[in-house]
């Protein structure tokens, strides 16, 4: 037993981390450094150029351009493209509908979708949820009828994010509205966004960014062979994404980042007529933070040591316990950094700093943005289930409640 | 002790309440969002016929001589409506300034005005550099041909952007720091020298960035003692953090209300979510957020107008710390238990949400108060 | 409306600090001050000098010897009494048996009972709870069954507290085993301690004091003229006795003494070198500890004018929030001082000081009672309904959910 | 990265859990209180014919050469059974220290001795002045006739009591807090000029006071380097800190275990409790705390053998934080899942309970290392 990395994960990790320092382009980092978040362009080029390094896929297999990485290596992986900070890998190609057509797509399938997706060529989007679903998916109405070699899909989905950036959409359909039980009759769909018959609305969060969506489909024809999976054997697909490795679930690498950039921040600013990064209450609240990021660090630790493992699919229920800790971490510490900016965090400038003015100058951007992950990350103990439903999950799977 | 209302107080509560239920319904209140100032200059002349604007002057200056707890039960009624009008800035803020600090002239000429709605101020005290330090003031202010030439930047200055008559700390002597040295001037916004950038805060009220440059006022413009303005400004600050607790106790009224309305209805997985016991026990304990809240409120309500400065200070530091802390928890559960639609700005929740966590960054955070009460342990 | 005491409360307060401060003896208030819990003789002594001034009755009416207080005038010499600090007065004398006798009592009952009780001539306790019963009193198995002018008790009682103190109990038992529902069929007898058959086990508590009792009744022959209010009607005298007044429930003043003690001893140990008292984290806990009981303390004001005004029987809901919040602030403050204390809190002295001997000295008394009392009350949000009771209460009667 | 554990440390686990199985069930635990010494002799002789008392000692010494992993396993299985015996003062403590600090002469005197079960050693360093202050050292040793003499009082030193050689600290050189001018000393505990008086603790276990007048020792009683004590020092408090690390979380296990099967089978209103969604969501959180304090005892048994002091001294202050919250936590809610049983001496609960707390404070306690994280924030 052995907490430490060994001399080659720890070369891997210089690896990682030299070439993000040598290719993450200075603009982006930038912007990141900042707090702001990574626009459609910056995820765009950075993940290409991951991918031309062959690390976008990072949990694929080799054959479909996958590093062959082992789940402690992503984790490396993932951890240092947070703290440096880039841009993330478009989850919803690389851990969901790239796992999803491996493990269940056809031959055709893969050809058409993996290396496009590998390479954000297309940008999906997740069909899941539905206006009055929230975290109890299996009720879905969005509703696909049969009708020759396609479906026609009509119906609402909800908190799409990224969908008015998205070129496809996996979504999951009702195919057959008399099953005995809910889960049954569901089917798993790849869906162009460009079909006739898709409408995208905005949904503006409380941090005024656009990232959330409501799809309607109205008469959305869907060719047959874009089902993946048999039909109404939709939910298995569904279980296998959500159940899928779930390394970066806590998105740690974040909360260090948001902690470090307080503590610079801290430096800049002042609290009583010294530096606030010289005072006790604020000194106190981030060694606090800094023992509670170091116990999830190693927790995480034993859960991806363990997937590697013991790969017996359902995943680790201990995965709960990075949900919970890592969401309350991210609130904490973007939390934190909103407060060094203190005053300065509460305005919007975005307006102020597009236009060319005369006026008295704004404030550090850094300040406003904090709020704005401070805000818009009041979901992370919302979306993948809420905290909440994570403690149930907890309850039954290993309390067995 | 007594907690009961007098009938003049219950009527008070009762016609402000009426008003915003006929105006300020959370549909309603997206337009006044929209509107040039995103404001109400309607509503606004309305509280002005309503009294409200000069409730805490005495009548000799148009005014209600209404007291705090007047005050306290109008800003729970705002913060139940999130109204986006400048009443803090004008009334409490500006009002309280030349209220307690101006002379008899400065009283006539301003009061009045504020009164019947022609006039509004703003309090241009806090600085960039100074974050939450009440005596970091580095605008400066100098005798020049018989009056005074202020250079500086104010910033964060609440409703700034509207105001006919700035409120302006600036510093006749001393360093960076002294307590000494801080003096209060009333600037006409029209001033040459004033340039003023309004913007949004994170919760839809306005706000502006200030820079002063040579702006010349007159001798008349002093308000209360040269160099002795420090004392003038804490008033000012309690009164601000006294009316904000209590804006913040209406709006956890009213976002508990509505997610225990929402927990009444919304289902999921074939129940409403409010019969979870989780869920009810989290309102539970919201709803006694929310009451050591009001508790706090009060506290502050009855303390402003207390003569003893360090008992005043003392108690009004508990309450910004109490409040703050109940604010952000009460709030930040009703996002939560709200689900993704709390997240949006479709709901009024995540508006109350917001604005408990601006007034949490009024006049200084919990933080910064809490720090205050650990120096005064003993 | 205004929070300030008036000038005649004020007056008040004056009069109850000074009649303390000259009449509690010297021997007892230096034990209190070191955090010993008061002893019977030392609680007896204390009524007494009380009562002879007219002041132990205190929620009673004139007639039976009450100081006719305004409930207001009760929370402020509670409060005096717990911050002297003094022996507080036997709650099952004062505030359960008498207003009980009063509402529901015969003369003879009254005139009986009601002057010893106030005097402590009587000592009485409490014989609710049962095993298995815990927080749902309903469930109670203790029978009484009717033999003539006699009960006959068979059962057993648990968490007694001073019953091996104790003259008198006054008991819940099932008359009617029958009865359709759980709260009917329920009778509220006075038993004589002495009566044989009862035997009083003692139960040890955390701290390693003997507070707590189970009470074993075999064949306990109770005269009927013992029982109060109707047969099987006892269960609306519990409900009366349970709903009674709560002034005192939060226990303020305990909390002011705890965080008050925690100060003064604070300046006699050190943390890094400085007196712990001038220590920054130490400050912020006690600041913050200040708040809350402020808080709490303001929340009590409106509960208590409150009851005065409206005097509809039922307690006011708030009431739960004094007992959640006030017996939250008892645990932290208890917890407080022990951690004052540091190392030296941890040893139990009691055997050594009782020993006299040429070991080496043993450490501070005020250390190791302060985690007697930590101890203590960690059941104090167990005792009068859980917390979690609590809410449940505020989830019913507030919310209504 | 590998949390696997090798065939030994499996087999070592196994053995140990064992002969907790088999002797120290709750009902038996009550008899070894009860003896004598407030522990059991007969089960001290198990562990040495086990071979538990010289784990961390090499072959030499008649030990197994085991490492940080191995005392965790160890610690982890009492902390389960809440062993009374003075494991922790004498091979842990005690151990560390003549093992670090030793000469071969000193080593091969005492670490034997120790491994067969016929030498207890204590560590006696705290004061009671110092309270947490570790350098806070007022124990005065003097060169005298070519020896060393010893005067001052330790205070609350664990199984100092039972011990036969005590391990104490004093100043040789400088002031009060100084860091340097401590030197540990190997004393007889039945030399002249030793007195103690034993104790119990709230948690059942011993301890004792100590006082030293005039008590001489030879040169080869100095262990390490005379007036460079506090390395050593600080090493036997990380060893301590590590090891009880483990014993929490095995005391943690236990409770968290005890509580949820109390869950399962305690009705009220007609129910289990654990059918209450409050109590399901109280235990996962206590498993979450559990599991968070898991993987800061593994990080204390890594770091308690890193060479770099500074990195070292840092993360155990990090798993000393998580492990004092996280029993705290654990404890107190098992507690409050048992009610009033929980409060009494009958269940195993409540002691579980006072051990965590006297864990939380040994080697100082949460608050004094969350200071020591705050001055290291950088």
């Amino acid at each position: 037993m052995d907490l430490r990395f060994t001399p080659e994960e720890l070369a891997f990790r210089d690896e990682v981390r030299a070439f993000i320092r040598d290719n993450l382009p200075a603009e982006i980092r930038e912007r990141m450094r900042l707090g702001y978040g990574a626009r459609k362009q910056d995820t765009v080029a950075w993940q290409r150029i991951l991918n031309k390094r062959g690390w976008a896929a990072l949990s694929w297999p080799k054959e479909w351009g996958g590093p062959g990485w082992s789940s402690v290596q992503r984790m490396i992986f993932l951890e240092e493209n947070q703290v440096a900070p880039a841009p993330e890998l478009s989850s919803f190609n690389i851990t969901m509908i790239g796992p999803v057509l491996i493990q269940f797509g056809t031959e055709e399938q893969k050809k058409k979708f993996l290396p496009r997706a590998a390479n954000l060529d297309d940008w999906w989007c997740q069909g899941f949820s539905e206006p009055g679903a929230g975290s109890d998916l299996a009720s879905l109405k969005t509703a696909a009828k049969r009708d020759g070699d396609h479906y026609v899909v009509n119906g609402q989905k909800i908190w799409t994010s990224t969908a008015h950036h998205a070129d496809w959409c996996f979504v999951l359909v009702r195919t057959n509205p008399n099953a005995a039980k809910r889960q049954e009759g569901i089917s798993f769909l790849l869906v162009d966004m460009k079909t006739p018959g898709i409408t995208v609305r905005p949904i503006i969060s409380i941090d005024g960014s656009h990232h959330l969506n409501e799809v309607f489909f109205d008469d959305v024809r869907v060719p047959v062979e874009n089902r993946v999976y048999e039909e109404n054997r939709g939910w298995d697909v569904a279980k296998f994404l959500l159940g899928n490795e779930r390394t970066g679930i806590a998105r740690l690498g974040k909360s260090k980042e948001r902690v470090t950039a307080s503590k610079e921040m801290a430096r800049t600013v002042r609290e009583n007529g010294k530096p606030l990064i010289e005072d006790a209450a604020f000194r106190q609240r981030v060694a606090q933070l800094e023992v509670d990021m170091k116990a999830l660090e190693i927790t995480q630790y034993r859960v991806v040591s363990a997937y590697d493992r013991a790969r017996d699919g359902r995943p680790d229920p201990l995965s709960s316990v990075l949900k919970v800790k890592g969401t309350e971490l991210l609130q904490a510490t973007t939390e934190l950094a909103m407060d060094v900016g203190g005053p300065m965090s509460m305005p919007i400038w975005a307006e102020e700093l597009a236009a060319l003015s005369n006026d008295p100058d704004v404030g550090p951007e850094w300040a406003t943005q904090a709020t704005g992950s401070y805000l818009f990350l009041r979901a992370a103990s919302i979306y993948g289930g809420t905290n909440e439903i994570q403690k149930n999950i907890l309850t039954k799977a290993v309390l067995r409640l | 002790m007594d907690f009961t209302l007098s009938d003049e107080q219950r009527l008070l509560k009762d016609s402000v309440d009426r008003l915003m239920a006929d105006r300020y319904a959370f549909e309603q209140r997206k337009n006044h969002v929209k509107e040039p100032g995103g404001w109400s200059t309607a509503l606004w002349s309305q509280y002005a016929e309503l009294g409200l604007l000069g409730l805490p002057f005495a009548e000799e200056y148009g005014g209600f001589g209404g007291g705090a707890v007047e005050i306290m039960l109008v800003m729970e009624a705002f913060g139940r409506a999130l109204i986006l009008e400048p009443f803090l800035a004008t009334v409490v803020l500006g009002g309280t300034a030349v209220r307690l600090g101006g002379t008899d002239a400065q009283k006539s000429r301003i009061l009045p005005a504020i009164a019947d709605g022609s006039m509004k101020l703003a309090f241009a005290h806090g600085e960039r550099q100074a974050r939450y330090d009440v005596t970091d003031v580095m605008t400066t202010a100098r005798q020049s041909g018989g009056g005074w030439m202020l250079d500086g930047a104010k910033s964060v200055v609440t409703h700034g952007d509207c105001a006919e008559t700035l409120v302006v700390s600036a510093r006749t002597s001393g360093e960076r720091d002294d307590a000494d040295g801080i003096t209060l001037f009333l600037v006409d916004a029209g001033a040459s020298g004033v340039a003023r950038r309004g913007y949004t805060m994170r919760d839809e009220q306005r706000a502006a960035e200030l820079s002063l440059s040579g702006v010349r006022v007159g001798q008349d413009a002093v308000l209360g003692e040269v160099g002795k303005g420090l004392p003038l400004v804490e008033r000012v600050i309690e009164a601000g953090i006294a009316a904000t607790a209590a804006e913040s106790v209406g709006a956890m009224e009213a976002v508990h209300a509505m997610t225990l309305e929402y927990s009444r209805t919304r289902e999921q997985f074939g129940r409403t979510i409010g019969s979870n016991q989780v869920v009810q026990h989290r309102l539970a304990e919201m709803l006694m957020s929310l009451e050591q809240g009001r508790s706090m409120a009060m506290l502050a309500a009855m303390m402003v107008d207390e003569p003893d400065a360090a008992e005043r200070a003392h108690n009004i530091a508990m309450a910004k710390v109490g409040i703050g802390q109940a604010g952000r928890f009460v709030s930040q559960n009703a996002v939560q238990l709200h689900g993704g639609i709390g997240m949006t700005g479709e709901l009024a929740v995540g508006h109350y949400f917001r604005r408990c966590m601006v007034i949490e960054r009024l006049f200084g955070d919990t933080a910064h108060y809490l720090g205050r009460l650990a120096a005064d342990v003993a």
